[in-house]
Order: structure tokens, then C-alpha cells, then sequence
């Protein structure tokens, strides 16, 4: 029988995540999970909405709940972690906070929808992790990725505060994951810690210090690659190198990438669709010559 | 002292035989505490309205000896021969009043009492509404008292022994007390050796005496007491009987050595095939090895070795050739003993079955298990121990010496996530360890503490000693103990990330050793020992005392008694005063020779008795037996604890309870609900 | 409370952890509606449903039975006894027109204070809301139907005795 | 330092609605019982930039000092990532308490002007209500017109970059029934009961 989930994108996915949602999308076809479209979600209101007002950010992102409650697959599964958090925590305020909830619902009556509170908020790596299973992914993997020495870097919003699969300070989701994929995870002692998220825009010098530490412990443990979940966190890990090695006069250069697009490349797809080329670390020949030589493929 | 008083005779027919019932009620101010929201007047007002009542007085303090006074009076010069109280809660003051009541003169069964304390003054904030309850209450007492009918308590003979669950240090005390007393004693200890946790430290704070030095004595003491029957390895897995006749089942685990015969010259262990220990050995929190026939630790009670099956080749292969057999000049070796049960009787039982440390790996923060040089506080007091694992040497798992040392309370204790309360010893016993370690090896030592708790004679004075020796106290709770580093200095080091709150500044704190100073949670199997001794809990899980003030050591079935962590966290002075505690109580029951039971018994009228048998499989005393001649059912009384579930299931409706009657309790029903 | 409405409750509470937990409540000064009327009996194995149709009947808006938790029964096992009781006592009363929550048997331990008083204060916040159950006055309508159909079938009989000329 | 700053606090300087306000809002409630271990401080990454711990912020916002912590800089460096919150022994919503003092401080224009952060989130805000989802091109690029726009020419590079990744998505993406959302977001406007006190 066919996997379906209810897919919600998430806006970062449109641009600067699109690397994100491809490889997503590429791995979870092949390992054959449908995912249909949640259609005309809205943007979860993310942080910055909660900063300026919680009711209409808890109404914001229960609109979309509103609108997966009347798919007839209940399970709603987003790759960005921002929206993973502000969807599960708008759920659980509405049962947690009979107020909230009553006036979200009328809100949303005001707009003619409805939410009965039946749908589930899955991350994906919750759901290729357990509900397809690693036994399922090795399955398919067609290159193990032997050379990959991987600083598995969950950051914040994916693990807290909802995260109920693993634990939150120090999961191993993902190095499981790795070493499913033949790849070998470093001990990484800051696998959950924040990257500064939309700080990277508003206070770039906090956010760059923080993502310094990241890198530079990732490299101290001996890591060729990082491996990320969320959109802003990759975005911020990735895109800031120069950045963050002139302001810290220290080369902290390491390639990053999404989770996703390592269990693709060990599953033997081609880096292009993967969207690995949109990653400004992405060397595709250190890529073959460290990571895929002698990697059957 | 106000009151209302009708003239004499003004009582009509009671409801049993031609006797005038004549009853006196009183309700007690009990200073403001009841008559601050109950009008005490209005009570005594409409009791006096009340049938058969013919004296109805207020008073400031009914339980003082005034009070009490104005009762016995009144049954004598009113010729009362029923008696109401309104005051507080019955488990307080019920025998109070009985008592006066008997020495007024008359039986101190034809008394009921009111709780409109306890159940009203203190929960209720409507004066009216809760004076209109108290009036109900009150009612409904007088119709019943009226019923009320001359009962005897019965004496029962108590079994002079005592039972002691639990071989550590409150075990211990509690059962030297009562064997030096005379009292015959059986000691059951789960583990191989008594001594329990107090065995495994290396001194005790505040005065840094050696543990094992104050300790031993008392065990070997215990070993060769004439009155003390001590069981170790063995668990108490049944339970009958009450107060002044438990039957109890202990079974005795086998270790695979003849306990009569060994003498503990421990040949068989350096005999084994394994030549060098290869097993975690629990006694050292598995920072030692041992084999798989070994002694928890040389001075153990009794000095036993213990073979382990699940490690022992003999039992694991067949294939062994087992030199400790052979070795063993007295033939105590045998591997065929099996699980054996006792069965002893005891007239009273004393719990004290301590604690379990608090699990570190629930707190994945504090890094134990992930990184090598995080230890638990238990572990370091192993390795602080001249007679420990490392021989008393302070040495990280890469062999190093610590130059500083952080120690994190309060580790499983104040927290919601893991455990709400203060484990009471932790501030104390981490500033022990900051000493040992220090005086070891010269480390610098960090506390991480919330609050230091050091409220205990001598123990402030130890804390403001601990300070002057340089220990370096941080008011923070720590955050994280993680290996990533910010600069050279962090290399190679576990670095505790905290907030020093009275600085206000987050701290990064380089160390070379984590201790986590661990709570105290119930014990493992707590849960089934507070079953079989029908002990209730306290939310935590520890064991609940009858009163938290009054009745510390005591629990709400007769004869059984608690002392030690089993009843809460509490450090050593603590324990043993509690021990001494438990064993005088118990001393005090058994003692007397005889309980006097309430009288609350179930009765059957056999004329009514179908003989249906439906009461006898429902009495969990098996006090209901089937008399074949006369096709009845029949009660020992001996033996019926006064439930009166047999009552209620009764088709024919012929059993009884005494003081719980059927239309006693029908017209309690009545009466509260006839205020319209 | 006599004026206005105010729901009565018989609370039948085992001496052992029930009662002791309304003690507890008082010592800690917990605050609950002063509706309930307690009666105590050594083990919640000693409440005969008689008692429960008895309080019914004789006015009470509802019935509360208090024990102590599966497992910790004073005298072992009364509480089960108690517990197979009511519910063969709660389809009776059901059937009776009487409403659920009108009839409650609850767990509380000796420990348990807070939830006693959340206890009663929710049932009688919820016998508030359902009204008087006003049983006594059922009785008489049941009587009244029991009359006429008494009487009908009087009716019915003598129109059957045969005339005689 | 001015030495003749008064430091010394009067009852008057505390503000009696300050914590009720708060502790009002869903998420605050537990606030009470902090008994300032300082688990939030220690455990928060973004404190090393912070002018007061977290911690001193649960104290100050419980006993009603509201100008201290609304000068404070603690609340706008937090990126609520929920570390506080997931280690409290007292469970207490930390991270929920710091988006009801940027809410109160948005509301009341509290904020230190020298924080782009507000901007952000209401450009966000405007952004959301007008086309139901956020383009991070166009927030950012409007952001730095607003702050600082000499900050658009650092982030030439990175711009370029992401351009040549396919990364910048130019064309603004809107929901097609913006109206359900305004309809959701208006509902306050006409919700009986009044909020949390925000003056």
C-alpha cells in the first residue's frame, strides 16, 4: 500500500529553500510516499508573527490546519522546521487553552472553515525515519557513502519543544540515519543548539557568531560534511562562510547540505536533482573525489 | 460555657428496649478555628430542638480537660447515656472523647462525633452554608447515636516478635533496638550483605567520621545477636493476618552456599576458573570487577560469597570443572540449592526499605554515558573509599588526575520534569565530596547549587568550613556539561555552561571531572512492599505516615511501621533517630502483650441466615466459614478486621456491623437530607 | 441555601483514604462547595446500594462514593467489591431516569486533598447544572400511572363479569 | 557611570499591571513559581549578547519592573528556539514569556529604536496579512531600506549567489483566497471579549 501525507511547503521552499523541497520531494518518490499538496496553505506566521500578536498568529497558521482537517489523510507533514514548531504548538494551544482554541475556531468560522482538531503535524524526517523505516531506506541505497564523516545538526525548532520521537538535547535520529546510509556520524555536541534563525537578517553579528561556533565544532570533530534539516538553518549555515571567516579571521569552511539531499546521493540520484548545485558549499568535484570515490554507484 | 437545658425526663423512648435515651451534645469553638466561620451558637441552638437531646452546650476547647469535664458531669448529673460531639476530625480526637465518655460512666461506644472542622470551618467560606451543613451533620449524629448500642472492645494476644524489612542502616538500629529490648527480631535484607547504602560511603558529613568505622560494628553486632534471625538475599513476597498476628512468607533466594557451613574464608573465590574479576560489580557501581562468586565487599554481613548464576560457567555451560567446589574444605558449595520459603509469625512489622539514586541518563544534559569523565556522586564515593576500586585513588577513566572539579546538585531533585522535591542531602553530601576530592587531589572545586540546604546541627558551620577551604560556590543551576570549545583553555576539558545568578553573568566552566549529585527516589519494588503491607503513598511514591507531626513513624494499618528513606529522603541522624523511633512503637505494642480492637465486627442473626454462602469468598480474612450442621454461616470474630463488605452483600440482609448498622446509617441518610 | 436552589449530595467516604483525604483538605485549607453531607464507613465495600437508592430517594441530587485506589484497599480488596457494585448500581439508576453523574464512585487517596476538592467541586458544578432531581415527586407520578392502570384493569374485569338474569 | 544615578527602587517604580498583563497571556501563566535557578540563562545560546539573563528578566517581570526590561536588550536577541522552556524545572514557558513582552512592547512602542528586529516582524506582518505567505527577497530587501540600506550592498554577494543558484524567487507569491485569511485576521476587531490589558 501507498504512503500518503498531506504536504505543506512552507514559504522559504518558494526561494531560498528550493534545494529543500527538490530533494524532498525527489526521495520521498522514490521511496514511494505520495505527497499531496496542501492547497493554498498560507504562511505559518513563523516567529515573527508570534512576536506581534500570538491570537492572530495561532489563527494564521490554523487556517492551514482548518484546511488539512478536510483532507481525509489527517497526517500533515512540512520539511521546514519553523512551520513544523508554529503548527504544532497552534494545535496543541487550541486544546492546551480552551480560550484560545474557542476564539481561534471563531475566527476561523469567520472565514468558513472549520477545524475539528483530528490532524496530526509530522516532521519528515519523523516520518522517513519511523514510518518508513531505516530498514526501508538501506533498501535502497545504492552508493553507501563511506568517506561522509557527518555533524548531524538538528537545530532548534525541529527537536523543541514538541519533538516527541527522540530526545531533545542530544537525538540521534539523524546519525541513525547516516549510518544507514554507510555514512559515519561525529559526536556532536551541538547538534540541537540554536543558529540565531531570522537573526542572521536583523542582527547579522549574533546570528555569525553563532553559526561560527557550529561550524568550527563540526570541523573540530573531525566532519567533512553538515548535515541539516531546517531551510534557515541550512541557509544560514551555508550561505555565511565568507561572512563568518572574516569577521572571525578563521576559515570555517565546510560543505552543508539537507538531510535529504545525502540519503539521495547514497540512494545513487544524480546531484542536479537533488538541487545539491543550489548550495553555495556544493563542490560537485570535491563531492566525487571525498565523498562518492569509491562509492559504488 | 453557654448552653441549653431541658428538664429532666423531657427525653422520649429510645429505639431498642424500654431505656430512655438522654443525650448530651457539645460543639467546640476549637478557639477561632471552627467558630470563625461556623456559628457555634446556632448549632447548639438547634441540637437542643433536636429529639432525645437533653443538654446542648458550646465550648472554647471541648478536647481540653474542661471540656472534657463538662461531659462527665452532664452524663452523671443529667443521667445522659448518649453523647454527641461537634468538633474536629475523629482520627484526631475520637479516643479523646471516648475516654471521657467511659469515664463518665457510661459505655464509650454510645458517643458519635462530628467533623465540622476539618470538613467545615477550614474548607468552606460561606458562614451560613457551612453553619447549615454543620446542623445536618449534627442531625444526622443524634438519630444515630440514639441506635447506638453497648460494645466491648476486644483484646487480642500480640505475637511478641517483629519483623524488620530492609538491612540498611534504619533496618539495623530498629533491630538492635528491640532484640537489646529482649525481643525476638527477623532482619530480611534483599541483597547478599546488610548494610545498604550507608556501607558504600566513605565518611559521613558533617563530622567526616569513616562510614564503615561506625558502620561494621553495628552489623557484626546484628550477625551475632541472640534475637536477631537475619535472612539475607531473601524477600518478603506474602502477607496475612493484622495487627498482633501477621503471617508472613519470605523467600530465601539461593546463593549456592551452604550458610551454616561457610565461614567465609573466601578460597573458592581465588580458586575460580575466571582467574581475574571480569563482571560488573555492583557493590562499586560497576567502577570494579568481581567473578562470578564473590563477596559484595570484605567486611559484608553475613560473610558469605554469593554465586551468580547468570555469569557462573556452571550454570551458564554445565562445562565447568568448578574448582570452588572442590576447594572448599567444609563442601559449603552447592549448586543444586534452589529458592526456599519461611513462614514466620510477628505481632508487628517495621519498613525500612530506603531508596534508589536517582537515574542520571533521564538527564542526557548533564552528558553521563556520553562523556567518560561525568560520574555519578555514588561512584565517587566508591572511589573515594581507601577500600574502593581504585584503592581510595581519585583517577578519570584516561587515568588522569583532575586538577578541577565541578559538582552539579540538586540532579533529579526540584525538578518537574524528573523529580518536584528537595532530596534533603544532596547540598549536604556534595560539600562532603568537594572536601574528599580536594583533600585527594588538590582540585579546584565548583558547586553548582539553587539554594544550599544546610539546616541540621553542625551542618551550616561545615558549609561556612567548606567555604574558608576555598571551595568555589556558583548559585546557578547547571545548564549543560558539553565538550565543545570556545578557547584553548576549554581543549580536552568538559565545560559546564551556567549562569552565576548572584553575578549575573552566564559562565562557561572548564573541568576535568563532572559529579552529579543525585537524588533519592523510592526504592525499587517499593510499590509491591507498600501493597503487601497495605502502606499508602504519598504522591512521590515514598511512604505515607499516619500523621506528618504526631505519627511520623507509624502508618494507617495497625502494626506496621516505617522508618527511614522508604518514608521520604532524610540523611543519616535523621534515619536512625526514626529507626530508634519505629522500634520503640513497635517495643510498645508488643510489649503490652495484647491490641485491643474496635469493636466494629460483622455479626450474623442466624435465624435470618439462608446459608447461601454468598459472604464466604467475599471476606478477604477468611473469617467466614460454613457451619455444615447448622447450614450457616458463622463469624470468627477473632479474625474479622470490620469492613462489613459481607454486610452489604448480604441477599438475606442477616449480617451486621457493629457501630455501622444498617438503620444507624439509614437514618444518618435520612436526617442530612431532611433540612428543606 | 434554603431559598435558592442549592444541590444536596450524600458522599459515602471509606475511612481509610477518602475521609482521611477531606481531613487532609482541611489541614491544607483547600476551599470546595459546602454541598456535600458525609457519611463514613470503614471501607466503600460497606455501601450497600440499598443506602445510594435510599439517599435518592430521600432527596439527594447526588450520591458520591469515595475508596481507595485499586490496589490499596485497607482490607485488601473491598474497594473491587465496591466497584462491581456500582456498576450494577449505575445501570439501575440509569434505567431509574436518573442521570449519569448524578452517581459517581471515585479513587481517592489518603494523599489526594487537591483532587477530593476538585472532585466535589465538579460534581456539584455539574448537579448544578443538570437541576433538582426531585425524586420523591417521580415516586408519586410513578404511583399515579400505577393508579390508573390499576384502575383501567379494575375497569376491564368487571365489564367481563357475566350479567344473570 | 553617572555616580548619581539614583539605583535604589521604590514600590513606585514598579509597575502593579506589569505581571498580570503578562501572566494573562496563554503560555505565561506558570511564571510564579520561577525560583531563579537560572536554567534559562545557562542553557540560552543567545545569551552571551544579552544585557540581562533571562533569568533576571522571569524576576524583574514578576515583581513589575517593566521600564528596566523593556530597556533591556534580552527580549529582541531571542530567537525562540526553546531551549529555555524544554529545560525549566519549573516548566515555565520561557520562550513564551519573551513574545509576550515583544508583543506588550510592540503594542505600547516600547522597543529600543536601535532594533531591526521590530521592523522585520512588522514588514512580516504586513507582508503575510497582504499576500498570505512571505517572500524572503523582498522582507529582506525591505528591511534594509527601512534599517540600513547601506547593508543592501553587503548582501550584493550573497544576492548574486543566490540568483545564480536559482535560489530568488523575484515573482511575490500570493494565496488565492486571501480573503478567508483577512477574514481571520479582522476577527478581533469584532471578538466580545477584550485582550489581555496592553496600556
Amino acid at each position: 500500500m501507498k504512503r500518503r501525507y498531506t504536504y505543506f511547503p512552507g514559504c522559504s521552499i518558494l526561494g531560498t529553500g528550493r534545494a529543500c523541497e527538490e530533494s524532498t520531494r525527489a526521495v520521498f518518490a522514490e521511496l514511494g510516499v505520495e505527497l499531496d499538496d496542501l492547497d493554498d496553505w498560507n504562511c505559518c506566521g513563523a516567529t515573527a508573527y508570534m512576536s506581534v500578536d500570538e491570537h492572530k498568529a495561532l489563527a494564521l497558521a490554523a487556517r492551514n490546519l482548518a484546511l488539512a482537517d478536510t483532507r481525509e489523510c489527517a497526517e500533515l507533514t512540512t520539511p521546514c522546521s519553523g512551520c513544523y514548531l508554529v503548527l504544532n504548538k497552534t494545535q496543541r494551544y487550541m486544546e492546551e487553552y480552551p480560550r484560545v482554541g474557542d476564539k481561534v475556531k471563531c475566527a476561523l468560522k469567520d472565514a468558513g472553515l472549520n477545524y475539528t482538531g483530528r490532524v496530526r503535524v509530522r516532521h519528515m524526517l519523523d516520518i522517513l525515519v519511523h514510518d518508513i523505516g531505516l530498514d526501508e531506506v538501506r533498501k535502497h541505497v545504492k552508493r553507501p557513502l563511506k568517506n561522509a564523516k557527518i555533524a548531524p545538526y538538528y537545530g532548534c525548532q525541529t527537536v523543541r519543544p514538541y519533538l516527541d520521537f527522540d530526545h531533545q538535547h542530544y537525538p540521534m535520529t539523524i546519525d541513525r540515519l547516516a549510518e544507514a546510509l554507510g555514512a559515519t556520524p561525529t559526536h556532536f555536541p551541538l547538534k540541537t543548539r540554536c543558529c540565531g534563525g531570522s537573526q542572521m537578517g536583523t542582527l547579522p553579528n549574533v546570528a555569525q557568531r553563532l553559526c561560527y561556533a557550529i561550524l568550527r565544532e563540526a570541523r573540530r570533530q573531525g566532519a567533512n560534511l553538515i548535515l541539516s534539516v531546517c531551510p534557515l538553518c541550512h541557509f544560514n549555515l551555508d550561505s555565511y562562510q565568507p561572512d563568518i571567516k572574516s569577521r572571525f579571521g578563521e576559515d570555517v569552511s565546510i560543505t552543508t547540505m539537507y538531510y535529504t539531499q545525502l540519503v539521495g546521493l547514497a540512494f545513487g540520484m544524480d546531484p542536479e536533482t537533488l538541487g545539491l548545485h543550489r548550495n553555495m558549499t556544493w563542490d560537485g568535484s570535491w563531492l566525487e573525489r571525498e565523498i562518492l570515490a569509491g562509492a559504488p554507484a | 460555657m453557654t448552653g441549653f437545658q431541658k428538664t429532666a425526663g423531657n427525653g422520649r423512648q429510645g429505639a431498642r428496649g424500654g431505656e430512655e435515651i438522654r443525650i448530651g451534645f457539645y460543639v467546640c469553638h476549637c478557639g477561632m478555628n471552627i467558630a470563625s466561620l461556623v456559628d457555634v451558637a446556632a448549632v447548639a441552638k438547634e441540637a437542643a430542638k433536636l429529639p432525645n437531646v437533653v443538654v446542648s452546650r458550646e465550648y472554647k476547647y471541648m478536647c481540653s480537660d474542661p471540656g472534657q469535664e463538662f461531659i462527665m458531669q452532664d452524663i452523671r448529673e443529667n443521667r445522659l447515656n448518649r453523647i454527641v460531639v461537634a468538633a474536629c476530625s475523629p482520627n484526631l480526637h475520637e479516643a479523646t472523647f471516648r475516654g471521657a465518655v467511659a469515664r463518665g460512666g457510661i459505655n464509650p461506644y454510645l458517643f458519635q462525633m462530628v467533623n465540622i472542622r476539618e470538613h467545615g470551618s477550614w474548607v468552606h467560606t460561606d458562614a451560613a452554608a457551612a453553619t447549615q451543613k454543620a446542623i445536618d451533620q449534627v442531625r444526622a449524629a443524634v438519630a444515630r447515636v440514639a441506635k447506638h448500642r453497648v460494645l466491648e472492645r476486644r483484646r487480642m494476644e500480640v505475637n511478641p516478635s517483629v519483623l524488620v524489612v530492609g538491612g540498611g542502616i534504619a533496618g539495623i538500629t530498629a533491630a538492635l533496638n528491640l532484640a537489646d529490648a529482649g525481643k525476638k527480631v527477623y532482619l530480611v535484607e534483599r541483597e547478599p550483605t546488610i548494610g545498604g547504602h550507608m556501607a558504600k560511603y566513605d565518611k559521613t558529613f558533617p563530622t567526616l567520621d569513616c562510614a564503615a568505622c561506625i558502620l561494621t560494628p553495628k552489623m557484626s553486632a546484628v550477625r551475632e545477636h541472640p534475637n536477631i534471625t537475619l535472612w539475607t538475599y531473601s524477600e518478603v513476597v506474602k502477607v496475612d493476618g493484622h495487627v498482633g498476628k501477621f503471617h508472613v512468607t519470605v523467600k530465601r533466594k539461593p546463593r549456592y552456599i551452604d550458610e551454616e557451613t561457610c565461614v567465609g574464608c573466601l578460597e573458592c573465590i581465588s580458586a575460580c576458573v575466571f582467574k581475574a574479576p571480569k563482571f560488573e560489580d555492583e557493590f562499586n557501581e560497576g567502577l570494579g570487577k568481581r567473578k562470578p562468586i564473590y563477596i559484595p565487599f570484605p567486611q559484608a554481613v553475613p560473610p558469605l560469597v554469593t554465586i551468580d548464576p547468570e555469569t557462573c560457567l556452571k550454570f551458564k555451560t554445565g562445562k565447568c570443572k568448578s574448582p570452588c567446589e572442590t576447594v572448599c574444605d567444609r563442601k559449603a558449595v552447592d549448586f543444586t540449592q534452589t529458592e526456599r520459603f519461611e513462614e514466620i509469625d510477628v505481632g508487628a512489622v517495621i519498613v525500612a526499605t530506603g531508596f534508589k539514586a536517582f537515574d542520571v541518563t533521564r538527564l542526557p544534559i548533564y552528558g553521563y554515558g556520553l562523556y567518560d569523565n561525568v560520574y555519578t556522586a555514588l561512584e565517587v564515593e566508591r572511589m573515594v573509599t581507601s577500600s574502593g576500586p581504585t584503592g581510595g585513588e581519585i583517577t578519570l577513566r584516561d587515568g588522569r588526575v583532575p586538577k578541577s572539579i565541578g559538582i552539579i546538585h540538586c540532579v533529579g531533585s526540584r525538578d518537574k520534569k524528573t523529580n518536584r522535591w528537595c532530596s534533603r542531602v544532596c547540598c549536604m553530601y556534595s560539600l562532603k565530596l568537594a572536601h574528599l576530592l580536594r583533600e585527594h587531589t588538590g582540585a579546584d572545586v565548583y558547586q553548582f547549587y539553587i539554594d544550599m540546604r544546610c539546616p541540621g546541627k553542625g551542618y551550616d558551620e561545615f558549609y561556612e568550613r567548606m567555604l574558608d577551604e576555598g571551595v568555589q560556590m556558583i548559585r546557578g543551576r547547571a545548564a549543560e556539561v558539553t565538550d565543545w570549545t570556545m578557547s584553548p583553555e576549554e581543549e580536552g576539558k568538559l565545560v559546564v555552561r551556567v549562569e552565576d545568578t548572584l553575578a549575573a553573568y552566564v559562565r562557561r566552566i572548564p573541568v576535568d571531572m563532572v559529579v552529579l549529585s543525585t537524588g533519592m527516589e523510592p526504592a525499587a519494588g517499593a510499590e509491591e512492599i507498600r501493597r503487601m503491607f497495605n502502606i499508602s503513598c504519598s504522591t512521590e511514591g515514598f511512604f505515607l505516615e499516619k500523621h506528618p507531626k504526631l505519627a511520623p513513624v507509624e502508618t494507617a494499618t495497625a502494626g506496621v511501621f516505617i522508618a527511614g528513606c522508604c518514608q521520604g529522603p532524610k540523611d543519616i541522624p535523621d534515619t536512625v533517630g526514626q529507626a530508634g523511633a519505629a522500634a520503640a512503637q513497635a517495643l510498645a505494642l508488643i510489649d503490652k502483650g495484647y491490641v485491643e480492637m474496635e469493636p466494629n465486627t460483622s455479626y450474623i442473626d442466624a435465624d435470618d441466615c439462608s446459608g447461601c454462602k454468598s459472604c464466604i469468598p467475599l471476606c478477604p480474612y477468611k473469617a467466614i466459614a460454613f457451619d455444615e450442621a447448622s447450614k450457616k454461616a458463622v463469624i470468627n470474630e477473632a479474625l474479622c478486621t470490620g469492613c462489613g463488605t459481607c454486610v452489604a452483600s448480604c441477599p438475606s440482609g442477616s449480617i451486621s456491623q457493629n457501630l455501622f448498622e444498617d438503620d444507624q446509617i439509614f437514618s444518618e441518610i435520612e436526617e442530612v437530607l431532611s433540612h428543606v | 441555601m434554603s431559598e435558592v436552589w442549592e444541590p444536596r449530595i450524600v458522599a459515602f467516604f471509606c475511612n481509610w483514604c477518602t475521609y482521611t483525604a477531606a481531613d487532609l483538605a482541611g489541614v491544607s485549607r483547600l476551599k470546595y462547595a459546602p454541598n456535600l453531607r458525609t457519611i463514613r464507613v470503614m471501607c466503600s465495600g460497606r455501601v450497600d446500594p440499598q443506602f445510594v437508592l435510599e439517599a435518592f430517594a430521600r432527596g439527594a441530587d447526588g450520591v458520591l462514593i469515595g475508596g481507595c485506589h485499586p490496589g490499596d484497599c485497607h482490607y485488601i480488596s473491598g474497594n473491587y467489591k465496591c466497584l462491581r457494585r456500582f456498576k450494577m448500581l449505575r445501570r439501575l439508576v440509569r434505567d431509574m431516569g436518573i442521570e449519569e453523574g448524578r452517581l459517581r464512585l471515585e479513587w481517592i487517596a489518603a494523599s489526594e486533598g487537591e483532587k477530593l476538592k476538585n472532585v466535589v467541586n465538579e460534581m456539584v458544578a455539574h448537579v448544578r447544572a443538570l437541576g433538582p432531581l426531585a425524586l420523591n415527586k417521580k415516586f408519586a407520578e410513578w404511583d399515579e400511572e400505577m393508579n390508573h392502570l390499576e384502575h383501567a384493569v379494575g375497569e376491564a374485569q368487571k365489564a367481563e363479569e357475566p350479567v344473570h338474569a | 557611570m553617572d555616580t548619581t544615578t539614583r539605583h535604589i527602587k521604590y514600590q513606585a517604580d514598579c509597575d502593579p499591571t506589569f505581571a498580570p498583563a503578562i501572566k494573562s497571556i496563554p503560555g505565561c501563566e506558570k511564571l510564579d513559581s520561577c525560583i531563579q535557578c537560572g536554567t534559562c540563562s545557562g542553557i540560552c545560546p543567545l545569551s552571551i549578547y544579552m544585557d540581562m539573563p533571562p533569568r533576571r528578566i522571569m524576576n524583574l517581570v514578576r515583581y513589575g519592573f517593566k521600564r528596566e526590561v523593556m530597556n533591556s536588550n534580552t527580549v529582541w536577541l531571542c530567537s525562540a528556539c526553546y531551549a529555555c522552556t524544554v529545560e525549566c524545572p519549573r516548566q515555565i514557558k520561557v520562550t513564551d514569556v519573551m513574545y509576550a513582552l515583544k508583543q506588550m512592547a510592540i503594542k505600547e512602542r516600547l522597543y529600543p529604536k536601535r532594533f531591526p528586529m521590530v521592523v522585520l516582524a512588522n514588514q512580516f506582518y504586513k507582508m503575510v496579512r497582504h499576500r498570505g505567505r512571505m517572500n524572503e527577497i523582498h522582507l529582506v530587501t525591505r528591511l534594509y531600506l527601512l534599517t540600513n540600506w547601506l547593508k543592501l550592498l553587503e548582501m550584493a554577494r550573497l544576492g548574486i549567489e543566490l540568483i545564480r543558484r536559482g535560489r530568488f524567487s523575484v515573482k511575490p507569491d500570493n494565496i488565492e483566497r486571501i480573503g478567508e485569511l483577512h477574514a481571520i485576521l479582522d476577527y478581533e476587531k469584532h471578538y466580545p471579549e477584550k485582550e489581555a490589558p496592553a496600556k
